[in-house]
């Protein structure tokens, strides 16, 4: 049961940086939503498998921490698009230019 | 090529599809149904890594309340909405930012392969467990704890406690926020 | 060491064996409900296939298969026959880590044949079992939404967004009215909770008594079944979320169900009612080993089956709640109810 | 005991206006005996607390730890702090008694006055408490910023109190000008702080006081800085060229005047200079300056009142002149003549305005002298306590003014730089004081045109049916603080006998000397030594008599024009010898400055305004803006509103700092 860590690393930045990508190029605001759940994943495997390298289990908690606010992120997010939704009949996010003004 | 070698590249083989899947699929509750996917792969990365509390809570937590949620608001907003169904930028952004990320990934390639080129040294071993020392508070003695989720529950309710209460604090507010957000204003009838 | 001898074989025989005996299972109860139903109703129910009409389920599996397979206009294909089987895998899942016999030693010429000392009818025993049981039950929300969204039917999605908000709403009472047993035992594998129980089930003790009927209710919640069955309200929602599903892939959602039934029945014996565990005034009665664990394994089948029973007799006797009081006793009595038990089961757990 | 008896004195006052000006805001008509209780409080409290001090400290005697003492550190930036606290000794202890003794009677008096006016009383009283509260802050406090705070806030009281009729458009510009004039000085007082704190580093008196007793500073540059300070007590006590202000300031109600702008608040450019003695007896040519100034104003503004009509703009005017009196004495150095005069001045001077304010409540508020005389059978009190305060400012023998106007006159014509012209000055506005009064007295009270039967066809004139006829009676609790001011008016001159009566330093003098020693040994009478000629015993004789020779003067000619001649000040526009005329229209002052300044100034201000601003600024202004425009417009196309390319910046910065990072580890 030993795998490289190096591997895991350059698997968090593919990930990372996929997450990057989705953020960037999607208009749909939920999938943007999506990839920043990527990229959290991406930072948690990085955390779990640190956490196992060194056998300290705080990175451990450290990703239970970042579930949590996810959740909580999530759920406002989504909230916030649903607002969002019934103001504007959309989610592509080149509709919404309020920031502009 | 052992066996945790063959599932890690297994894994990561449906990780980084899936999250591909996840930023180019068209439809977003294919996206989501990939987002799943990628959920579960890194569980059972998790499990692989011996991280299994963690495996549990992620399929827990991410597939079982915050992905049925994002799919609860797709399907609810996107309902039959062909207009959305093809909602990425224009290509020639696309193709720029495709070229930005690679570069800022390749820095870490750059960044991390002077490091660690040793084959076989900086491994993660999924089979060792942690142990630690805990106080048993009512007899004073010492006992050793071994296992994975009384171990983080000890960490979680000794030295992290006032950061895992303040994060309870943070779902609440957000769990009113929530509500506030999404409610609707009924204009009452005078 | 011999092919026989090895690890894997031997999970590949559990899960074979359990295998056969859910799908068997789950099979009967279909029939078991009929009839029921019937008894209730003061019919007969079917009884021309076979000796009580115990065939019956061979032919509707016969009918299932050689009915044609139809297919909604503009509807995602590929999600359309993901969905039951998600909700199947979920409900077979869910088998993996139930331990349906203690573990037992055995004689020295089994030893000899299997190459180990003990013997547990359990797949695996994940290092927090009743977790397990929650994620992968938590991922039977998926096969429901999928299903209603894909069908491309207005009935079916609406049917399916009930079902899921239940579930979830439900699920959290689930989850809370466990946290008493998990204080009182210390630890989240199954079979200790199990081996706890053996001289006083939780269902005798105060925070346990309280909490078995939170999760008694949220259960019924969580398999949308009578009186919360919302999700099919034939009145209202045709059939609900699988409307549109003919044939295999109906059997499919059938099967499920009644697998999810009878896991949640094995749940309820394993978490309030001591399991395969015998009372020591029992066990001491009993001089055979052997006999002990068949006495134990059959008490335990026999405890699942009177929830199995219960699912019936409840479907039968109760009628169906509106969907706004569902969600009201979901949030605003069962979450409520089940917080203030936790904290009665600290205090409970800190004064013992 | 101490400290926090004072703290409490300083403070009442202001729990006074508060809670006046609470029921102010209540209702007009509030109870009127809780409203005058509530302020004779507010004043009478710190006058016993001051009381008690004095007859239970040994003034003279405290050290220094124990004149000074600090409520809080006010303000500090870097190695700037101002501290705020108090500071009791002889000059600080004379001057709040001044305050709160007379302020106490005139409060007193207004309880009468103020219902005779029938005036919304508790504001009044709100206002004169807030008055009392700046007035002790600018006499107690322990440094110059503390006394410009009550610098400013007596003006504030000032500007409340003479625009106090609120309904009236004259009141309203008297305050707005009392206000603007008090703006000059206070500028130059500012500078005049800012150079002391450059010259001494701390701007509390202790510090200032020690820092003149150790170093020695360039006469020069205590000139700059003393003429600064002067130009602050210029405009607050009503020198040339800013004296303005105060005869309109007369708009206010007469026990205002009595209090704020005769007896108190005009007095406290004296005192500023008495405080900052080391300054100003540094600064030799500055002092001459001052005494130049004020030996000017005394004369100007005599000769001003020689010919007004209005029974509180001769008294205004007058005030004027003496406070002229008081810078010569400050500038020839004579600093215990001059605070004696304030004391003297306070007295008699509240006794004249009072009277006065009787005078006019008891003839339906008619201020001109014209319409009086022959009240004397109707007022007879109120006649002979003005009798008194006549005597006592014109200078007869054995009243107040007598003692303190002749130690000044005696104290100029001994200074070096020209003492013979400054007497004269002084003697001539002695002169013409004396002439003034009387026949303020004259035209009011003696003369047979029958003021009372005048006024009384007058309304019947006009008020047919007003129900009072003929004279008001003038109320007891009027009456009362008058007759406490003459016999002060009387009798406050002998704490200042003259060096030739009694062969000895005048107590006072002496006492002020103690009390400014501001370094071992080194008196303001021995710091201006040098600057002063030593009379002999006939000189001093030969000043007496002449002073007094004069001021019998004064009340012959008086007597003779106006009581024996019988002659009446014409009506405002009747042709007048260019003399009168000139005196009349105060020699056209006002309309000099509006021709000087305000002409030049408006012209300025629309150039300002039409080619500076309209033409110059807003052009220059209308580019830079359309530049920024243009840039903004460029750096807007950036902000797109889209979320996606705000993450991309963000990406992009990210990545920069990653570059930057590996640039680090490679």
């Amino acid at each position: 049961m030993e795998i490289e860590i190096i591997r895991i690393i350059f698997l968090t930045v593919v990930l990372f940086s996929i997450g990057i990508l989705g953020v960037l190029t999607r208009r749909n605001i939920i999938v943007m939503i999506m990839s920043v759940e990527i990229m959290l994943n991406s930072v948690n495997l990085l955390f779990i498998a640190f956490s196992r390298y060194f056998q300290d289990l705080n990175g451990e908690v450290m990703v239970l921490f970042v579930m949590a606010i996810a959740a909580a992120e999530a759920a406002v997010g989504l909230a916030i698009v649903i607002a969002l939704h019934r103001n504007y009949h959309s989610i592509d996010i080149m509709d919404i230019k309020a920031l502009k003004e | 090529m052992n066996i945790p070698e063959i599932l890690f590249y297994s894994f990561t083989f449906i990780l980084v599809g899936s999250a591909f899947g996840v930023v180019f699929h068209r439809n977003p509750v294919k996206s989501a149904m990939f987002l799943v996917l990628f959920f579960v792969g890194l569980a059972a990365m998790y499990a692989l890594l011996g991280a299994e509390f963690m495996a549990t809570l992620q399929v827990l937590v991410y597939v079982g309340a915050i992905m049925v949620l994002f799919l609860f608001v797709i399907m609810l907003i996107t309902v039959r909405d062909e207009a959305l169904l093809n909602m990425s930028s224009n290509a020639g952004r696309t193709v720029i930012i495709t070229v930005l990320v690679l570069a800022f990934s390749l820095q870490f390639w750059v960044l991390l392969g002077g490091f660690m080129k040793a084959k076989g040294e900086h491994v993660v071993n999924g089979a060792a467990p942690y142990s630690t020392e805990v106080m048993n508070y009512t007899t004073g003695e010492k006992l050793l704890i071994t296992g994975n989720a009384e171990v983080i529950s000890y960490a979680l309710f000794e030295k992290y406690l006032l950061p895992f209460e303040l994060i309870s604090l943070v779902l609440l507010v957000a769990v009113l926020g929530g509500i506030l957000l999404t409610k609707h204003k009924r204009e009452t009838l005078q | 060491m011999a092919w026989y001898q090895t690890e894997i074989f031997w999970v590949i025989v559990k899960v074979a064996v359990i295998l056969f005996v859910i799908l068997t299972g789950g099979a009967y109860y279909t029939l078991a409900e009929r009839r029921w139903a019937a008894f209730f109703q003061m019919r007969l129910g079917p009884n021309r296939a076979g000796f009580w009409g115990l065939l019956q389920p061979l032919a509707d599996g016969i009918k299932f298969i050689l009915k044609m397979e139809t297919f909604p206009r503009n509807a995602d294909l590929f999600l359309f026959m993901l969905a039951p089987v998600i909700s199947t895998v979920t409900s077979l899942m869910l088998w993996g880590a139930i331990p349906f016999t203690p573990i037992i030693e055995l004689p020295e010429a089994a030893q000899k044949i299997t190459g180990s000392k003990s013997f547990i009818l359990q797949v695996s025993n994940p290092n927090a079992g009743v977790l397990y049981m929650f994620a992968v039950s938590s991922l039977a929300v998926y096969g429901i939404l999928i299903a209603g969204w894909s069908s491309n039917n207005k009935y079916s999605l609406l049917a399916s967004v009930r079902a899921t908000a239940q579930m979830i709403s439900y699920e959290l009472s689930l989850g809370l009215s466990i946290i008493p047993i998990i204080l009182m035992t210390g630890s989240l594998d199954l079979y200790t909770i199990i081996e706890t129980q053996k001289n006083s089930w939780f269902l005798f003790t105060l925070p346990g008594f309280l909490a078995f009927w939170i999760f008694l209710v949220s259960i019924f919640a969580e398999s949308n079944r009578m009186p919360f069955d919302l999700a099919e309200a034939e009145s209202e929602l045709i059939v609900g979320y699988h409307t549109e599903y003919g044939g295999f892939k109906f059997a499919f959602f059938m099967i499920s169900e009644y697998m999810n039934l009878i896991t949640l029945s094995l749940l309820a014996a394993i978490l309030f009612l001591g399991g395969w565990t015998l009372p020591d005034f029992i066990s001491s009665a009993i001089s055979n080993v052997w006999l002990q664990h068949a006495a134990g394994i059959g008490l335990f089948l026999l405890k699942a089956f009177f929830f199995v029973f219960l699912f019936v007799w409840v479907r039968w006797s109760v009628p169906r709640f509106r969907y706004d009081q569902l969600m009201d006793i979901g949030w605003k009595v069962m979450l409520p109810a089940s917080l203030v038990i936790v904290f009665i089961a600290g205090i409970y757990v800190y004064l013992k | 005991m101490e400290k926090t008896l004072i703290t409490l004195a300083m403070w009442l006052p202001l729990a006074g206006f508060v809670l006046n000006g609470l029921l102010s805001l209540r209702s007009k008509t509030a109870n009127q005996s809780l409203v005058s209780g509530i302020g004779i409080a507010g004043v009478l409290a710190p006058f016993a607390i001051f009381a008690y001090l004095t007859f239970n400290l040994d003034i003279l005697h405290l050290t220094e730890e124990m004149k000074e003492f600090v409520l809080f550190s006010w303000m500090n930036t870097g190695t700037f702090s101002i501290d705020f606290g108090y500071r009791l000794d002889g000059l600080t202890i004379f001057m709040a008694w001044i305050v709160t003794g007379i302020g106490f009677l005139i409060h007193v008096y207004s309880i009468g006055y103020m219902y005779a006016e029938k005036k919304d009383f508790s504001r009044f009283f709100a206002y004169l408490n807030l008055f009392i509260f700046a007035m002790l802050h600018l006499v107690m406090g322990n440094n110059l910023v503390i006394l410009f705070l009550g610098w400013e806030g007596v003006g504030l009281a000032s500007y409340l109190l003479i625009g106090f009729d609120v309904h009236k458009d004259s009141a309203a510009d008297a305050g707005k000008k009392a206000f603007i004039a008090n703006r000059i000085g206070d500028a130059g007082f500012l500078i005049g702080m800012f150079l002391l704190y450059q010259v001494t580093g701390t701007l509390q008196y202790s510090g200032i006081l020690e820092f003149f007793s150790v170093h020695s500073v360039a006469a020069d540059l205590l000139n700059v800085i003393a003429v600064f300070l002067f130009i602050g007590a210029v405009g607050k006590s009503a020198q040339i060229p800013l004296y303005v202000w105060l005869p309109d300031a007369m708009a206010g109600p007469t026990p205002v005047s009595a209090l704020i702008h005769a007896a108190t608040m005009v007095t406290a450019g004296v005192f500023m200079i008495a405080r900052l003695s080391p300054v100003f007896l540094g600064a030799p040519e500055a002092s001459t300056m001052i005494a130049y100034i004020g030996a000017s104003t005394a004369l100007f503004s005599a000769l001003i009142a020689l010919t007004q009509t209005d029974i509180k703009k001769v008294l205004a005017y007058s005030t004027v002149s003496q406070l002229g009196y008081m810078f010569m004495a400050m500038g020839v150095g004579a600093y215990g003549a001059g605070m004696f005069h304030l004391m003297t001045h306070a007295f008699f001077k509240a006794l004249l305005f009072l009277s006065s304010g009787a005078v006019i409540i008891a003839l339906h508020h008619e201020q001109d002298m014209r319409r009086m005389g022959g009240l004397f059978k109707h007022l007879k009190l109120i006649a002979v306590l003005f009798w008194i305060g006549a005597i006592a400012i014109s200078g007869v023998p054995g009243l107040s003014g007598f003692f303190s106007k002749d130690m000044i006159l005696e104290q100029a014509y001994t200074f070096k730089n020209g003492g013979p012209v400054l007497f004269g000055m002084g003697l001539l506005t002695a002169l013409l004081t004396s002439f003034y009064v009387f026949r303020l007295i004259f035209l009011t009270f003696h003369t047979r045109h029958d003021g009372v039967a005048d006024m009384e066809h007058h309304h019947d004139d006009h008020h047919g049916h007003d129900d009072h006829h003929g004279v008001l009676p003038v109320s007891w609790n009027m009456k009362a603080p008058l007759v406490v001011l003459a016999l002060l008016s009387i009798g406050g001159g002998y704490v200042g006998l003259p060096h030739l009566f009694t062969h000895e330093t005048p107590a006072i003098v002496s006492y002020f000397d103690k009390v400014l020693e501001y370094s071992e040994g080194k008196s303001p009478s021995e710091a201006s030594h040098e600057w002063k000629n030593h009379p002999t015993e006939s000189e001093e004789q030969v000043l007496m008599g002449v002073s007094i020779l004069v001021a019998v003067i004064g009340f012959l000619i008086a007597f003779l024009i106006y009581q024996k001649g019988n002659a009446r000040p014409q009506p405002d526009g009747a042709a007048r010898p260019f003399y009168q005329a000139w005196s009349y229209n105060k020699f056209y002052v006002d309309e000099l400055y509006e021709f000087l300044i305000l002409r030049p100034m408006k012209k300025l201000a629309e150039f300002s305004y039409k080619i500076v601003d309209v033409k110059i600024i807003d052009n220059t202004l209308d580019a830079i803006a359309a530049a920024l425009v243009a840039i903004g417009n460029f750096f807007r196309s950036f902000q797109s509103g889209v979320i996606s390319d705000y993450a991309l910046y963000i990406f992009l910065g990210m990545s920069f700092l990653g570059m930057i990072l590996i640039g680090g580890v490679i």
